[in-house]
C-alpha cells in the first residue's frame, strides 16, 4: 500500500475523532440550555438560585 | 477504639462465617480448577513448554478466581445492609479494610496450596530455580492481586452493575503486578533469569497500593 | 420514676434540612428541634422522607443542604457511640448465631464483655444460650435481636426505622414496652412507623411528615394507668 | 461565556487547519521515512495533551478529595473524557505510522504498551462514572483516579524491563537525533495549536458539567419549592 494512504487516514482519523467530539460536547451543551430554558419558562413562579 | 482490635475482631468474623458456608472458597477451588482444565485443552502443552506458560496460566486462574472470592466478602456485608451497622459504629473504617483483606489474603493462600499440587500433576512442572523464590513471589503477588482488588470490590458495591464493576477497575490497574507475578515465576520455574527486579517491583507495588487504600477507604466506604 | 420535662435540652436540632435524590426532593426544609428523655413516634406515608430523615441524622447519608446538631455535637462521628440506630433491614449477619453476632457488634463499641450481649438479649425477651444461627430466626426475633444490637451499648439516643414490621401484634407490643421502659430511663427514642396504634400508651409525641416535611407535631398525654398496666403485662 | 465559545471554537478549528497545513506542506519531507512521517505533527501532540489532561484529572481528583468542591470533579470529568479522546487518536496514528515504517502496526514495547493500559485505565474511569449513580459519584471516581495516576509510573517501569530485548523504536533521539529546524518548527507550532484544542476542550466540557449541574439542582430546586402541598 502506498505509505500515502496511512498518512492520509492518520488525519482524517484525528480530524473525524476531534471535530466529532467537538460537535457532541456542543450539542450536548445547546441540549442542557434549552432544557434550562424550558425549566425556567414552565417555573416562572418559582424562584431559581 | 483500636484499630487492631476491631481489625482481629472482624478478621475473626468472616473466617467463621467462611468456615460455615465455604462459599467463596468453593467457588474459587472449583473455578481455578475450570481455567487449569480449559487451558490444557486449548494449548495441549508440552512438559517444556508447560513450563513456560505456567507462569501465566497460574496467576490468570488465580486473579480469576480471587475476583469470585473479592466479591462474596462484600457481598456478606450487603445482606440485610449489616454494612451501615458498621458505619453508625465508632469503629475506624480502616480496620473493616485490613480485616477483609486479611481474610481475602488468607482465602487465596489457602486456594493456591490447595492448586499447587494440580499444577504440578497435570503440567509435569518442575522448578529450575530455587523454590523459596517461588514462595516470596506468591506471597507478594497474592497481597498486590488482593489489597486493590478488596478495595475496589469495596468500591464496586456502591455502583450499579457491582459484579461487572470490579474487573474493570481491578484489572488495568493490576497490570503491572500480573506482569511482575507472570514474569518473575516464569524466571524461577525455567532457571533461566533473575527474578529480583520483579520481587522488588512487587514490593513498591504493595507499598504504595496499600498506603492509598488505607488513605483513601474511609471516603470510599462513606460515599453514600 | 421521674418524668423528665419537655424543656430539657434538646437532643436533636434540624436547621432547614433538605435531602435530593437526583432531582426528587426526599426533605424538603425540615426546621425542628427535640427535647431529650421522650419517645417520638414519627408517622407518615410511605416516601414521606421517614427513613431518610433517620439515616441522615444516624450519619449514614449527608444532608443535600442545612445541617444539625446530635448530642449537641456537629457531625455523627463524635457522638457515635451514644446513638443506636436500627435499620428497616434487620443489620446482623445470618450465618452467625444472636450472641455471636451481638459479641461481634459490641466489639466495634469498645465493649469486650459477653454481659452486654446476655444483658442485651434478655432484655428483648431473647435466651442468650440459643445456638441457632439468625437466618433461622423467625421475624420477630429476628427484629427482637435487631433492636437488642441497637440498645448494646447503652445509647442515650435511639433511632428506630420500622421496628415492628413484619412482626405479630403480641412481639410489636412487648417490643413497644421495652422501649417505654428505655425511655424511662431517660433516653430519647425515636419510633419510625406506621403502626402507630402499638406505641399507644408509650408515645410522649407524635411527628407526622408528609412529603419531605414535618406537618405537625401532637403531644400525647400519656395514660399513666394504661401505662403501667401495659409495663406490668410481661 | 456564550460568546466566548462561539469565537474561540472557530479560531480554534481555524489554527488546526492552518498548522495542518504547515504539517502537510510547508514541513520538509523526512529523508528516510519520506512523507509518512507527516504523522508524527498531529501523533505526538496528541500525546502530550493526552498525559496533560489525565495530570489535570489527577489534580483535580485528589483536590476534589480534599475540598469537595463540585467545581474540581467537573474539571476531573471533562479532562479525563478529552484525554481519552487525544489518547485515541495517540493510539490510532501510532500503529497507522508503524505499518509502512516498521513493518508491523503495533509492537508491545514500553511506551506503546503503557500509553495502551493508561487508556485502559481512564476508559474504566469513565465507565465508573457512568455506573456509580447518585451523590456517590464524585468521591469514587476521585479515588480512582488517584489509583490510576499512581499506576502509571509502575506500568511503565514493568513494561521497559519486560522488553528490554527491544530496541525502543520510537522517534525522538532517533537516528540523527532531533529534528531538522524547519521540522522543528511545524512541531512546535502543532503543538501550541492542539494544546489550544485540547484546553478549548477541557473547557467546553467543563462547561458542558457544570450546566448539567446547574441543571439538576435546579431541578431539583423546583422539586423542593414547586410541587409543595
Amino acid at each position: 500500500m502506498n505509505p500515502i494512504t496511512f498518512l492520509k487516514a492518520a488525519y482524517i482519523v484525528a480530524w473525524v475523532v476531534y471535530l466529532g467530539y467537538l460537535g457532541r460536547i456542543l450539542l450536548r451543551m445547546k441540549r442542557v440550555e434549552e432544557e434550562m430554558k424550558e425549566l425556567q419558562h414552565n417555573g416562572s413562579h418559582s424562584s431559581r438560585q | 477504639m483500636s484499630t487492631l482490635g476491631v481489625t482481629g475482631a472482624s478478621l475473626v468474623k468472616d473466617l467463621r462465617m467462611e468456615w460455615r458456608s465455604k462459599d467463596a472458597i468453593n467457588s474459587m477451588l472449583f473455578f481455578s480448577l475450570l481455567v487449569v482444565v480449559i487451558f490444557s485443552f486449548a494449548f495441549n502443552p508440552t512438559a517444556e513448554e508447560s513450563r513456560r506458560i505456567a507462569g501465566g496460566l497460574i496467576w490468570v486462574a488465580f486473579l480469576f478466581a480471587a475476583v469470585v472470592a473479592l466479591n462474596q466478602t462484600w457481598a456478606r456485608e450487603l445482606r440485610n445492609q449489616v454494612l451501615d451497622a458498621y458505619r453508625v459504629s465508632p469503629a475506624p473504617p480502616n480496620a473493616l479494610f485490613l480485616a477483609k483483606t486479611v481474610g481475602n489474603f488468607l482465602f487465596v493462600v489457602v486456594l493456591e496450596i490447595l492448586m499447587a499440587p494440580l499444577f504440578v500433576v497435570f503440567y509435569e512442572l518442575r522448578s529450575v530455580g530455587p523454590v523459596w523464590q517461588l514462595l516470596v513471589v506468591a506471597l507478594l503477588g497474592t497481597w498486590a492481586l488482593v489489597v486493590n482488588g478488596t478495595f475496589f470490590a469495596g468500591l464496586s458495591i456502591r455502583t450499579r452493575n457491582r459484579e461487572i464493576m470490579l474487573p474493570l477497575l481491578l484489572f488495568p490497574i493490576t497490570i503491572p503486578a500480573l506482569l511482575a507475578m507472570v514474569d518473575a515465576t516464569t524466571s524461577v520455574l525455567t532457571g533461566e533469569a533473575s527474578p529480583d527486579f520483579w520481587i522488588k517491583l512487587l514490593a513498591v507495588y504493595d507499598i504504595v497500593f496499600t498506603a492509598l487504600c488505607l488513605l483513601l477507604f474511609e471516603s470510599v466506604l462513606n460515599a453514600e | 420514676m421521674i418524668g423528665i420535662a419537655p424543656s430539657s435540652p434538646p437532643v436533636i436540632v434540624l436547621e432547614n434540612l433538605v435531602k435530593f435524590f437526583g432531582r426528587f426532593a426526599a426533605i424538603r426544609g425540615i426546621s425542628a428541634s427535640f427535647a431529650g428523655g421522650r419517645l417520638y413516634v414519627i408517622l407518615g406515608d410511605n416516601g414521606a422522607g421517614k427513613s431518610t430523615l433517620l439515616r441522615i441524622v444516624a450519619g449514614l447519608m449527608e444532608p443535600s443542604q442545612g445541617s444539625f446538631t446530635l448530642l449537641g455535637a456537629k457531625t455523627v462521628h463524635e457522638v457515635a457511640h451514644r446513638v443506636g440506630y436500627m435499620g428497616h433491614a434487620p443489620l446482623l449477619y445470618d450465618e452467625l448465631s444472636g450472641m455471636e453476632n451481638l459479641r461481634y457488634f459490641a466489639g466495634l463499641y469498645g465493649l469486650h464483655d459477653d454481659v452486654v450481649g446476655r444483658h442485651a438479649m434478655q432484655m428483648v425477651g431473647l435466651d442468650p444460650e440459643l445456638t441457632r444461627r439468625v437466618g433461622q430466626y423467625s421475624q420477630g426475633m429476628r427484629q427482637r435481636l435487631s433492636l437488642a444490637r441497637a440498645v448494646l451499648h447503652n445509647p442515650e439516643l435511639m433511632l428506630l426505622d420500622e421496628p415492628f414490621s413484619n412482626v405479630d401484634v403480641r412481639s410489636a407490643r412487648d417490643m413497644a414496652a421495652i422501649l417505654g421502659r428505655v425511655r424511662d430511663q431517660g433516653k430519647t427514642i425515636f419510633v419510625v412507623t406506621h403502626q402507630a396504634a402499638l406505641m399507644e400508651g408509650v408515645a410522649d409525641e407524635l411527628v407526622h411528615m408528609a412529603e419531605g416535611q414535618i406537618v405537625s407535631r401532637a403531644e400525647v398525654v400519656r395514660d399513666a394507668a394504661a401505662n403501667a398496666a401495659l409495663r406490668t403485662a410481661r | 461565556m456564550k460568546k466566548l465559545t462561539l469565537i474561540s471554537v472557530p479560531i480554534t478549528v481555524a489554527l488546526l487547519a492552518y498548522t495542518s497545513y504547515l504539517a502537510l506542506i510547508v514541513a520538509p519531507t523526512e529523508q528516510t521515512m519520506g512523507d509518512v512521517q507527516r504523522i508524527f505533527y498531529y501523533h505526538v501532540p496528541s500525546g502530550w495533551v493526552a498525559g496533560l489532561c489525565f495530570f489535570i484529572n489527577f489534580v483535580a481528583s485528589a483536590l476534589y478529595l480534599w475540598k469537595r468542591s463540585p467545581a474540581s470533579d467537573a474539571l476531573a470529568a471533562a479532562s479525563a473524557e478529552v484525554g481519552v479522546v487525544f489518547c485515541a487518536v495517540l493510539l490510532i496514528t501510532g500503529p497507522l505510522w508503524a505499518r509502512p515504517v516498521w513493518g508491523i502496526w503495533w509492537t508491545w514495547d514500553a511506551r506503546l504498551t503503557t500509553t495502551l493500559v493508561l487508556w485502559l485505565i481512564y476508559v474504566s474511569y469513565l465507565v465508573l462514572r457512568r455506573f456509580a449513580a447518585g451523590g456517590q459519584t464524585q468521591v469514587l471516581a476521585a479515588a480512582f483516579a488517584i489509583f490510576g495516576f499512581a499506576d502509571v509510573p509502575i506500568v511503565y517501569m514493568s513494561i521497559r524491563w519486560f522488553r528490554t530485548q527491544h530496541p525502543s523504536p520510537v522517534m525522538g533521539g532517533g537516528e540523527n537525533s532531533g529534528l531538522a529546524p524547519a521540522m522543528l518548527h511545524v512541531f512546535l507550532i502543532n503543538l501550541v495549536a492542539f494544546t489550544v484544542l485540547g484546553i478549548l476542550f477541557v473547557w467546553l466540557r467543563y462547561q458542558l458539567q457544570m450546566q448539567e449541574q446547574a441543571l439538576e439542582s435546579a431541578h431539583a430546586q423546583l422539586a423542593l419549592k414547586g410541587v409543595s402541598r
